[in-house]
C-alpha cells in the first residue's frame, strides 16, 4: 500500500484515509471521500457514519448478494450492514454529529481558506441544491479534513486567504489534503506539513494563495 | 381505540394551504400512498417541510411534478432534477435550513420547546434574519421551533392503536415528524394487532399517532 | 356510579375522572390522582402516562401474578404493562409531556389560585424534596385538574388570590375539583360550574380566598 | 473492539472532584456495580449530575451514605430520606432542576446544542438568575447545555463493542446520559457478541461507548 507511484486523487485518498485510527467513526462525503475506503491502513478498522441515520455501511452489494431496499447510503444507494451496525432517526444521527462523536468528517471542497473557513455547498447564481447535513458535519465533527485537488479546473487555487463563495462553516477546516501537499490549520495559520513525491514547496506556493507557513523539515506524502 | 381507516377517510384531514410535514431521505422512509392520497384529492398551494424532494417522479416528487407546491423548507433539492428546475424557474420557493437544524427545529416544535441554540450556520448565509446568542465565548443561532398542520409518516409495522417500528435507515425523519403537527396520519406496510410489538422496541408511541393506513 | 352518597376524596376522583375521554393520555400524580382510576366512566378507556418513560401501566400486580422488576411507575413501585403500551427514555417521556401530547394532567395543591398558578412542590424551610417533573407536567399538558381537599387541615381556604408559596407554574390550571365544587379558571376568573349535593353557593365564597365568578345556572357535580 | 473491561480497569477513569453523570429513576436502572467501584477506589468530593438519589442505601444512595458527594444537581431528592437529612444539614449542596428540563440539558450537551428555550420554570423559582427570552409572544427560559466528566450507565445486553439496549423503564435517562460525558462506561446485565442485537433495536450505538463492564 505504500505506493510510491501514487498520484492525483488516489494520493489524496491514500493520505486522508492515515488520518483515521482503528475504530473511529468516520463521516465520507459522498464522491471522492469515499475513495479513502479502498486506502484503509492495515489494522485500521473504522465506523462509516452516515447522515441519513445509520452506521456501519459497507457499499453496495455484489450482484447475487441478498440486500435490504430499507438500508441506504447518504446518496440514496442501496448498501449492506456490518454486524455492529445500527439505524437510529436523523434526529440521533445529526446529535452524534453535531456532538462530537464523529471522530472525522471527510468533506471536498470549492473553497477552503487559511482561517479554516469551507465552502462547498453553493456558488450564487449556478447551483441551488442546499446544504444537505455539510454545515452540521463541518461544524460538529472532530477533525475536519478537506480533500480537494489543489487548483480548479483552470488552474486556479482553490486554498485562499479569504473565501469568497458562501461559507459552509467558519473556521472549522483541520486539514486539507491535495494531490501536492497536507496543509495543517493551526492557530498561527496553515503549516506546509507534508509534500507529494517530486513536489517543491516553491511549487506549492506558486499554486495556493494562502499565505503558508513552511517549517524547517516537511515529510513526504507517502 | 382501532385508528386503520381507509385512505379516502384519512384525506378528509387534507386540505388545500396547509403545512405538511414529509419524512424520506431521497426516496427512502417516504409515505407515497398518502402522496397519491393527496394528489388525487386535488390538495394544492402546499407548504412542505421535508428533509428533501425524493427524486423525479416518486415520492415527495409527484407533489413537485403535479404543482401542488408553493413553498418547500428542506436542506437538499439535488436528489431531484424537476426540483431544482421548478425552483430556478420561480415557480416554487425554498428555505434552505442544515439537515441537523431542521431535525432540531422540528423536534423543538414537538416537544414544547421554543428554540434551540445551535453553532450551525454561524459564519454563513443561514444566520441572515437569526438572534446570535453567545454562551461562555461561543457563538450560536437561535433557531425556532417548526411545526405543520399534518404530518404523513411512513412505518414498517404498526399496531392497530398507532404504535410503530420503522425500518433501517426508513425511520429517518418519520420519528421526529410524528410528534410535530396537530393530525398524524401514518401509513404502514403491515398492520398487527395490539400487543403484538415488544414494548421496547417501539419507536413511535400510537399516542401521536392519528389514523394508519395500509401502505 | 353515580353513587350521590359519594363524599370527599372519592367525590373528588369521581368528578375528576369524568374529565377524561375514551383514549385520553393521562398523566396521575402520586397519592389522591391515583383513586381516578376507581372512577372512569363507563366505556372511557384512558392510556396511564408515567413520567418515568412508559405509556399503558395498570397497577401493581397481584400476589401471584408474573412481573418484571424494570417495569415501575413514577413512584418506584412496580406496576404491570398492558398490551399496546411502550416504554421509552425520559428524554423522549418529558417531550411528550411538554410538548402538549398528555391530554390531561391530574395534581394535588399546596395553593392554587385565580390566575391559575398552582404551588405544590415546596415549602420553604420546611420541604426540600425538589420538583421532580411537577412543573413540567403543569405547564405542558393540555388541560391541567388540581385536585385538593377545599381547605387544608386547619380550615384555611387553599384557593386563593394569590399564591403566597413558590410556584410550580404560572397560569396553567384549568380546573380545581374539590369536595364541595368545581371550578373553572378562565380567562375571565375562576367560574363556579358545579356543587356538590348540599353544598351552597355561600358555603363556597366562605371557604375560599379568591374571588368567584358566580353563574345563573350551576350544575350538580353528581 | 472488544471493550469488555475489568471492574478495576474500568474504575481508572474515575477520580475526585469530577463531575458524574448517574442515570436511574428512584432505584431502577441505576449502575450500582459501578457505584461500588467508585466506593472501593474512595473517589470522593463528587459533583453528581442524576435524576434523583436512588433510596436510602442502594444506588446513588451509597455514594451518599458514604459522604461522597459534594453536590448533586437533580429534579428530586424525596426518594431518598438519607440524602434529604444531609442536605438540610448542609453536608450537601443541591440544585434542582425541572426533571424534563434536567433531559433537555444533558441532551443538549451531548448534542452540540448550547443551550434550549423552555416555557418550564417561568414565574417560579427556577427562572432565577437565567435569561428569558420572548418568542412569538411567549416566555421562555434560556437553559444551557450540561455535561459530564464520566457517564456510568446500566444497560440489559451490550454487545462487545458497546451497542446498548435497555429494558422497559429501567432505560429512563440512560440513553442520553450515554451522549454527555467525556468517558462513558456502561455496566450490563448481560453481554453478547456483536451482530447478536438487531440493528433497529439497538437504544445506544456502540460508538457513544468507552467501556464495558459485567454488572
Amino acid at each position: 500500500m505504500t505506493d510510491m507511484t501514487l498520484q492525483g486523487r488516489e494520493l489524496i485518498a491514500y493520505r486522508t484515509a492515515r488520518f483515521f485510527k482503528d475504530g473511529d467513526l468516520v463521516n465520507l462525503g459522498i464522491g471522492m471521500p469515499t475513495m479513502c475506503l479502498n486506502f484503509l491502513p492495515e489494522g485500521v478498522d473504522i465506523w462509516i457514519d452516515s447522515e441519513n441515520g445509520v452506521i456501519g455501511l459497507t457499499g453496495a452489494p455484489k450482484e447475487d448478494e441478498e440486500f435490504d431496499p430499507n438500508v441506504v447510503d447518504a446518496a440514496g444507494a442501496v448498501s449492506l450492514l456490518r454486524p455492529g451496525g445500527c439505524c437510529f432517526d436523523s434526529f440521533t444521527s445529526f446529535g452524534l454529529i453535531r456532538g462530537g462523536h464523529v471522530a472525522v468528517t471527510v468533506l471536498g471542497a470549492y473553497e477552503v481558506d487559511q482561517e479554516g473557513n469551507l465552502a462547498n455547498w453553493t456558488v450564487p447564481g449556478k447551483t441551488v441544491a442546499g446544504m444537505g447535513g455539510a454545515m452540521d458535519l463541518v461544524s460538529g465533527a472532530r477533525t475536519v479534513i478537506v480533500m480537494t485537488e489543489h487548483c480548479d479546473k483552470t488552474g486556479k487555487p482553490k486554498i485562499l486567504k479569504k473565501c469568497r463563495l458562501p461559507l459552509t462553516a467558519a473556521g472549522e477546516v483541520d486539514y486539507i489534503v491535495t494531490e501536492l501537499c497536507v496543509l495543517h490549520r493551526t492557530a498561527e495559520g496553515l503549516v506546509l506539513e507534508e509534500l507529494a513525491p517530486g513536489v517543491t514547496v516553491e511549487e506549492v506556493i506558486s499554486k495556493t494563495e494562502a499565505e503558508l507557513i513552511i517549517p524547517e523539515t516537511i515529510r513526504s506524502m507517502i | 381505540m382501532d385508528k386503520v381507516v381507509s385512505l379516502e377517510k384519512a384525506m378528509e384531514a387534507l386540505h388545500d394551504n396547509q403545512t405538511i410535514l414529509i419524512p424520506g431521505f431521497v426516496n427512502i422512509g417516504v409515505p407515497e400512498t398518502l402522496i397519491k392520497g393527496i394528489i388525487d384529492k386535488g390538495c394544492k398551494n402546499l407548504n412542505i417541510i421535508s428533509n428533501n424532494t425524493s427524486v423525479r417522479g416518486r415520492g415527495i416528487g409527484l407533489l413537485v411534478h403535479e404543482n401542488r407546491i408553493r413553498h418547500i423548507t428542506c436542506s437538499h433539492i439535488g436528489s431531484n432534477t424537476e426540483t431544482v428546475e421548478k425552483v430556478v424557474a420561480g415557480e416554487i420557493d425554498v428555505t434552505f435550513v442544515p439537515q441537523g437544524t431542521l431535525c432540531e427545529r422540528v423536534r423543538a416544535g414537538g416537544a414544547g420547546i421554543g428554540g434551540v441554540l445551535t453553532p450551525v450556520g454561524i459564519g454563513t448565509p443561514v444566520e441572515e434574519g437569526k438572534q446570535i446568542i453567545e454562551l461562555d465565548g461561543k457563538k450560536y443561532l437561535l433557531e425556532k421551533a417548526l411545526r405543520g398542520d399534518v404530518a404523513i409518516i411512513h412505518a414498517w409495522k404498526a399496531d392497530r392503536m398507532g404504535n410503530l417500528v420503522y425500518r433501517r435507515t426508513a425511520r429517518n425523519f418519520n420519528q421526529i415528524f410524528a410528534t410535530a403537527a396537530d393530525i398524524v396520519i401514518c401509513e404502514a406496510e403491515e398492520i398487527v394487532e395490539v400487543g403484538a410489538l415488544d414494548p421496547d422496541m417501539i419507536h413511535t408511541p400510537g399516542c401521536l399517532v392519528d389514523m394508519i393506513v395500509k401502505a
